[in-house]
């Protein structure tokens, strides 16, 4: 019993970064990016790449993917998004999905259909009053909850955090305060890009590498994302950790396989009872 | 070969009825279905249920599908717009496909799960010689096409339509003018959930055997790329858009000799290609080739409709 | 019908656009494949969840017919012709395949086919064109309910796989078991009969689940399962979910045996490659596999230049495939399916003179004698409804990250 | 006394018509300039569009004499012209400190010293550092009014451009507002701005720019318009005659 709860906050926490992130893009940009579960496929691939083909340890690699990958994502927007900047929440949508479709196939052109992984041996389990805790769950949670501190001081003390929540506030008057829009966005995207490497290498650790990875987290991640409040990154953090429990510990009561139900029924019952999410404060519409 | 493209014209029909409803759902009403899949999953195998458990004939099976998809298209619909923005309703949508999916894989008892269900009867299947059968499939494909385009061009010149079109602009004007827009999203969404229920019932029909595979995210790939590059809200465009589509897919099958790649390659880069096109479209072609249907011959009574979207304050 | 929209300078681009595409490449070599050739249509999974297994067995079916086309190809001289594609893993695409290979290149003999839905989509097809169809998927309903001699199985049924898994384990002794399963058609017979004979035997299965593939962890099945701490646990599904599972296993500390299929725990050593030694230590793997001590199989490894001690699983039964397809050609002396789908059992089962090598069938064959062809993946004996017989199976364990080889088992 | 900002000819609008039709005005340093008009004559389009928030069509906008029309809004405020929008004028999800820093760390383009809420600002908003800690979106709308007004200043501009800045304020704030923009005038700061409240802008005023259907239709000191017997009839237009009042004076 105590076991499947510490499953369900692993789950969580690698479930964590990716909702930061779509928070993150969605506070300052307005849509849900369907291509984030993709956007983790490729730089788990590229820190395979770093790690197997070059021998670099995990730590490093995972440095170096990280912010390249924030620079790629940089690229992405500039080539796919900021054309569609005026046209409305719905047509970005549709096409981060695009997007997604090309990443996750390139990574499959590169690497083909086979589940691969690091080169980093795996480790029996710490045993921890009768829960198993093993190497890649603690780096997991050290990691995430690192990401979390970071993100809260950059969001809160930091001025460029600050512009970040303006500009996701009121995007019209935060020009007229004196921020460059486009600055801001290109930052949203390069942490985003982070977040989104870390969390591909933590689901690279945790199961493997193959280019289905990420698209299978779609769903969680989105159902942790508007569970927080879209817009609010603690609620993601909490969000995501929620998720992970409330679908480990219902696999005591339904078939495992049905698992993926759950943050669609939390999804469900979140827009019709508190739409704006635990945390997040209610949009306004102009 | 003219046999090979008789098939292929059929396999072209019901895609292009998928793409219509997928283009009256998003295209017109403004609303994205990313659980397309999971509806068309749920078409095909409530036909194939309806036959072989049911007993009830081909006509009868395609039109209690059509029915039941439509309905439980109108019941996500409801569920989910009566409170929030569209933004969460393509994650919902999303959601409730992949459960469709998981149903149809892991419920064996009524779906025989992975193995599928097989020996799906055709329509006048028995009566028509198989050798000369594709092409009479071939007739009432293009048939039930052709009623498709003009119930729904008559749909949206009907008040209904500008009802639609109204929701699509900003539902936040539709609903001051009074019209009940959580309604129309239903219906809006109901009716391209029939379109869905056909296009599944023909997919039965055609291929006879169904199992969860034929139903992955590819099949929504192909559907946005039709719509889109048959233009959003264009009919016949949409159409003309999923045998773009259908020939590209199928082309580069024939093009093997052509291209250098390994087999596994060209799936992939032929998934790449749809998701670069979709995006070029959208930004170069939003259009797509054909314009949006405009009520230009009703001029004379109405000031003409406002352009599909005007730039909202120009914020940079 | 012409919509307001619809200018005819639009149209016209269009279908200019759409016809300029490749569509029209196979016109031009079309013309030269009615008299010379004859075309064999091979579909198989190069992407998709089976990805792993198609490119090799392309590459065995290709060997195969060059070397029949260098020794003179058959019925006078005529040479086979490939026509290789990628079934995608997916049913419709193998359906849609199969259309093209009967209707555009004008196949009698349609082979490959690894996965069931890609069988079972194709099934009515071929029987409807009165064409050969060759799988080489285990689920029992692809020969079931009669298909006119047209459709052949070139692998072990689903439900043999699980009484010669069941055998082996009343032999290993294991008393108590859990079973995992991928949701997927030739799994779930297989694990049906495999409980089936332990709970006879006595023997005790504390749970089984089913599990989807591209699931985001398998943490609670795992939990599940292994955390009943039953002696053995059974595995059966394909690469990608195995070795997701062994690592959290690995990691979860637990410590019953695992046994499972060579699909999964070798995969032409991509598990190994993915896992490491370590983890993938001491785990059992079965697998219907050719008899590696047939002259057959040891030729086979030559054509492929594969090293001798590599056990290749599925390569052989494309090789049997065009091996069979020539062989009942030559003796029905007709390229028409209706004619040497009735030459499979004659040429397959004898009576007639044990043949290894297909080219020495060849000659025989041409010579008037009847012949017992002996396949490189099976003795290629056949039941009337398509079934094989005569397969058997290995098992191995892989020790220090190497497949070491048990025993090989008839049903 | 130097002209700080001239507009020549704007042309400006959303979509396809062009709302703003050749819009010609001028500030004087150290000048508060009020612009009044009845509603649709392009009052808040032409804010909006000296602000950047609006791409100018034609025409030219001029401070201390060099053209910003190129310049985006982030430019102009480095330039030293701050713009306060009538509504949705401040971070409603932010704190009103985090209000204060974000106007004091982006306004002056990173040149900024010193404390951020200055003693200056502190005297002319007294109310605010009791509510540092509070939402923005929580606090009522003249506390809202007061904070939009306090970022605008955070970073002392050469020209104040405002939208309304009295609209929905209860009488208490709405002197307290006007108090403020006299006492910032007098620190040498000019002010722009449109109002509805025609007398009380207009007090503190010492230009007046009368606007109709998107062209400046008079000019006069604010005092004299003051006089005008029926200041109404200028607003709304001559009921009986339809004719604008202004028709007959022609446009300084």
């Amino acid at each position: 019993m105590l076991q499947t709860a510490f499953n369900g906050l692993v789950t969580g926490i690698i479930v964590a970064l990716p909702a930061l992130a779509v928070t993150l893009l969605f506070g300052v940009l307005k849509f849900a990016n369907f291509a984030v579960g993709a956007m983790m496929t490729v730089a788990a691939y590229m820190v395979y790449a770093l790690n197997t083909e070059l021998d670099w340890p995990m730590l490093p690699a995972t440095v170096a993917a990280a912010v390249a990958f924030g620079f790629m994502c940089i690229l992405m927007d500039l080539v796919t998004f900021k054309p569609l900047r005026e046209r409305g929440g719905l047509t970005l949508m549709v096409a981060s999905l695009g997007l997604g479709f090309v990443l996750e196939n390139v990574a499959r052109l590169a690497y083909g259909n086979a589940a691969r992984s690091y080169a980093m041996d795996l480790a029996r389990p710490f045993r921890f009053m009768d829960i198993r805790m093993n190497r890649e769950q603690m780096i997991a949670f050290v990691v995430a909850t690192l990401a979390m501190a970071v993100m809260y001081v950059l969001l809160t003390r930091m001025p460029i955090g600050r512009a970040m929540r303006a500009v996701a506030d009121n995007p019209a008057l935060a020009q007229v305060r004196g921020i460059d829009s486009a600055a801001i966005i290109r930052w949203t995207w390069f942490i985003a890009g982070m977040l989104l490497a870390v969390g591909g290498v933590l689901i690279g650790m945790d199961r493997a590498i193959e280019p289905p990875m990420g698209a299978s987290y779609l769903i969680p991640v989105f159902a942790a994302a508007i569970l927080g409040g879209l817009g609010s990154p603690l609620g993601a953090f909490v969000g995501a950790l929620l998720i992970g429990i409330v679908s480990e510990m219902a696999t005591l009561v339904i078939p495992p396989n049905y698992r993926i139900g759950i943050p669609l029924l939390v999804i469900a019952a979140i827009l019709i009872f508190r739409p704006q999410g635990l945390f997040g404060q209610a949009h306004i519409r102009r | 070969m003219i046999e090979f493209i008789v098939l292929m014209g059929i396999v072209v029909c019901f895609s292009g009825i998928l793409a219509l409803a997928l283009n009256f759902q998003w295209g017109l009403g403004g609303m994205v279905n990313f659980g397309l899949a999971g509806f068309y999953a749920l078409g095909a195998y409530s036909c194939a249920l309806l036959m072989l458990k049911g007993g009830f004939n081909t006509f009868f099976a395609a039109l209690g599908a059509m029915v039941i998809v439509g309905a439980v298209c109108g019941l996500v619909a409801f569920v989910t717009l009566r409170v929030t923005e569209e933004d969460y309703f393509a994650i919902v949508t999303l959601g409730v496909g992949e459960m469709l999916r998981l149903v149809a894989l892991n419920e064996d008892w009524l779906t025989k799960g992975a193995l599928g269900l097989t020996g799906i009867p055709r329509p006048l299947g028995a009566t028509i010689p198989p050798t000369s059968y594709p092409y009479f499939m071939l007739a009432l494909s293009i048939a039930l096409v052709i009623a498709c385009l003009w119930a729904l061009n008559r749909l949206s010149r009907s008040p209904f339509g500008r009802v639609v079109r109204a929701v699509r602009e900003d539902d936040v004007v539709a609903a001051t003018l009074g019209k009940n827009v959580l309604w129309a999203r239903v219906r809006i969404f109901a009716i391209g959930g029939v379109l869905i229920g056909l296009a599944g019932s023909l997919h039965a029909f055609y291929y006879q055997y169904i199992d969860p595979t034929q139903f992955s995210t590819i099949v929504i790939a192909y559907a946005f790329m039709a719509v889109i590059a048959g233009g959003r809200g264009a009919h016949l465009g949409t159409v003309l858009g999923a045998a773009v589509v259908m020939l590209l897919l199928e082309g580069s099958r024939f093009a093997k000799e052509l291209v250098p790649l390994e087999a596994d390659q060209l799936a992939a880069v032929r998934i790449i290609i749809i998701g670069v096109g979709l995006i070029l479209l959208l930004i170069y072609r939003p259009h797509g080739f054909l314009r949006e249907y405009r009520l230009q011959a009703t001029l004379k009574e109405e000031r003409p409709e406002p352009q599909p979207n005007t730039p909202k304050e120009a914020a940079t | 019908m012409k919509a307001k929209g619809f200018t005819r300078r639009n149209a016209l681009k269009l279908l200019g656009a759409a016809a300029a595409t490749p569509l029209t490449a196979p016109f031009l070599n079309l013309a030269h494949a009615q008299g010379a050739t004859i075309p064999i249509g091979v579909a198989l999974p190069m992407t998709g969840n089976a990805g792993a297994y198609g490119p090799d067995m392309g590459e065995a079916a290709k060997r195969t017919a060059e070397r029949i086309n260098k020794a003179g190809g058959i019925l006078g001289g005529r040479k086979l012709e490939l026509f290789i594609e990628d079934s995608e893993s997916s049913a419709s695409v193998a359906a849609n395949l199969s259309q093209k290979f009967i209707n555009v290149h004008r196949c009698q003999s349609l082979v490959g086919y690894w996965g069931t839905p890609e069988g079972m989509a194709s099934r009515p097809i071929a029987i409807q064109n009165k064409v050969v169809l060759m799988v080489s998927s285990a689920a029992n309903a692809i020969t079931e309910g009669g298909s006119d001699g047209y459709v052949w199985r070139f692998q072990m049924k689903a439900t043999d796989w699980g009484i010669v898994i069941s055998r082996a384990t009343e032999k290993l002794g294991f008393k108590s078991f859990g079973v995992m399963g991928l949701q997927n058609a030739f799994v779930l017979p297989i694990m049906r009969v495999f409980e089936e004979r332990m709970t006879a035997g006595g023997r005790k299965v504390m749970d089984s689940l089913v599990y989807n593939p591209e699931q985001p962890s398998y943490r609670a099945e795992v939990e599940r399962i292994f955390g009943k701490k039953p002696e053995a646990v059974y595995c059966f599904g394909l690469l990608p979910d195995f070795v997701s599972i062994i690592r959290e296993v690995y990691r979860g500390g637990f410590d019953s045996k695992v046994v499972a299929l060579s699909i999964m725990a070798d995969a032409e050593g991509k598990f190994v490659q993915a896992v490491g030694p370590q983890v993938a230590e001491g785990i059992r793997h079965f697998q219907p596999m050719p008899d590696v001590s047939a002259p057959g199989y040891k030729r086979f490894l030559q054509l492929m230049g594969a090293p001798a001690d590599r056990v290749l699983l599925f390569p052989p039964n494309t090789h049997d495939q065009i091996a069979m397809t020539a062989l009942a050609m030559e003796k029905a002396k007709s390229p028409m399916a209706v004619d040497w789908s009735k030459q499979m059992i004659p040429v397959g089962n004898g009576p007639g003179e044990a043949v290894d090598d297909v080219l020495a069938g060849l000659e025989q064959l041409r010579s008037g004698k009847s012949i017992n062809f002996q396949g490189a993946g099976s003795i290629c004996d056949f039941t009337p409804n398509g079934d094989q017989l005569g397969r058997g199976m290995g098992q191995w364990i892989i020790k220090g990250g190497k497949q070491v080889f048990v025993e090989y088992a008839r049903p | 006394m130097s002209e700080i900002f001239r507009v020549e000819g704007l042309h400006a609008g959303y979509g396809a018509g062009d709302i703003l039709k050749g819009v010609d005005l001028r500030v004087e340093e150290g000048t508060v300039v009020t612009i009044i008009g009845p509603n649709g004559s392009g009052k808040s389009t032409l804010v909006k569009t000296l602000a950047g928030l609006l791409r100018a069509r034609q025409g030219d906008i001029l401070l201390k004499g060099t053209s910003i029309r190129e310049l985006s809004p982030p430019q102009r405020v480095h330039a030293g012209i701050s713009y306060v929008p009538q509504e949705y004028n401040v971070f409603r999800n932010l704190t009103v400190l985090e209000n204060l820093k974000i106007a004091r760390e982006f306004m002056s383009g990173g040149r900024a010293k010193g404390p951020v809420v200055s003693d200056e600002l502190v005297a002319l908003f007294p109310e605010l550092p009791s509510r540092f800690k509070a939402l923005a979106g929580n606090l009522s709308g003249g506390q809202r009014q007061m904070l939009a007004f306090a970022c605008a200043l955070a970073v002392k501009p050469g020209l104040l451009i405002m939208d309304e800045p009295s609209a929905g304020l209860s009488p208490k704030y709405m002197t307290d507002i006007f108090d403020c923009i006299r006492k910032v005038n007098g620190t040498g700061v000019s002010v722009l701005m449109v109002e509805q409240n025609a007398i009380e802008a207009l007090r503190i005023s010492d230009e007046c720019i009368v606007m109709a259907t998107g062209r400046v239709r008079m000019c006069s000191p604010a005092a004299s318009v003051l006089e005008m017997p029926d200041l109404q009839t200028l607003y709304l237009g001559d009921a009986a005659t339809g004719q604008e009042p202004w028709a007959s004076k022609s446009a300084a």
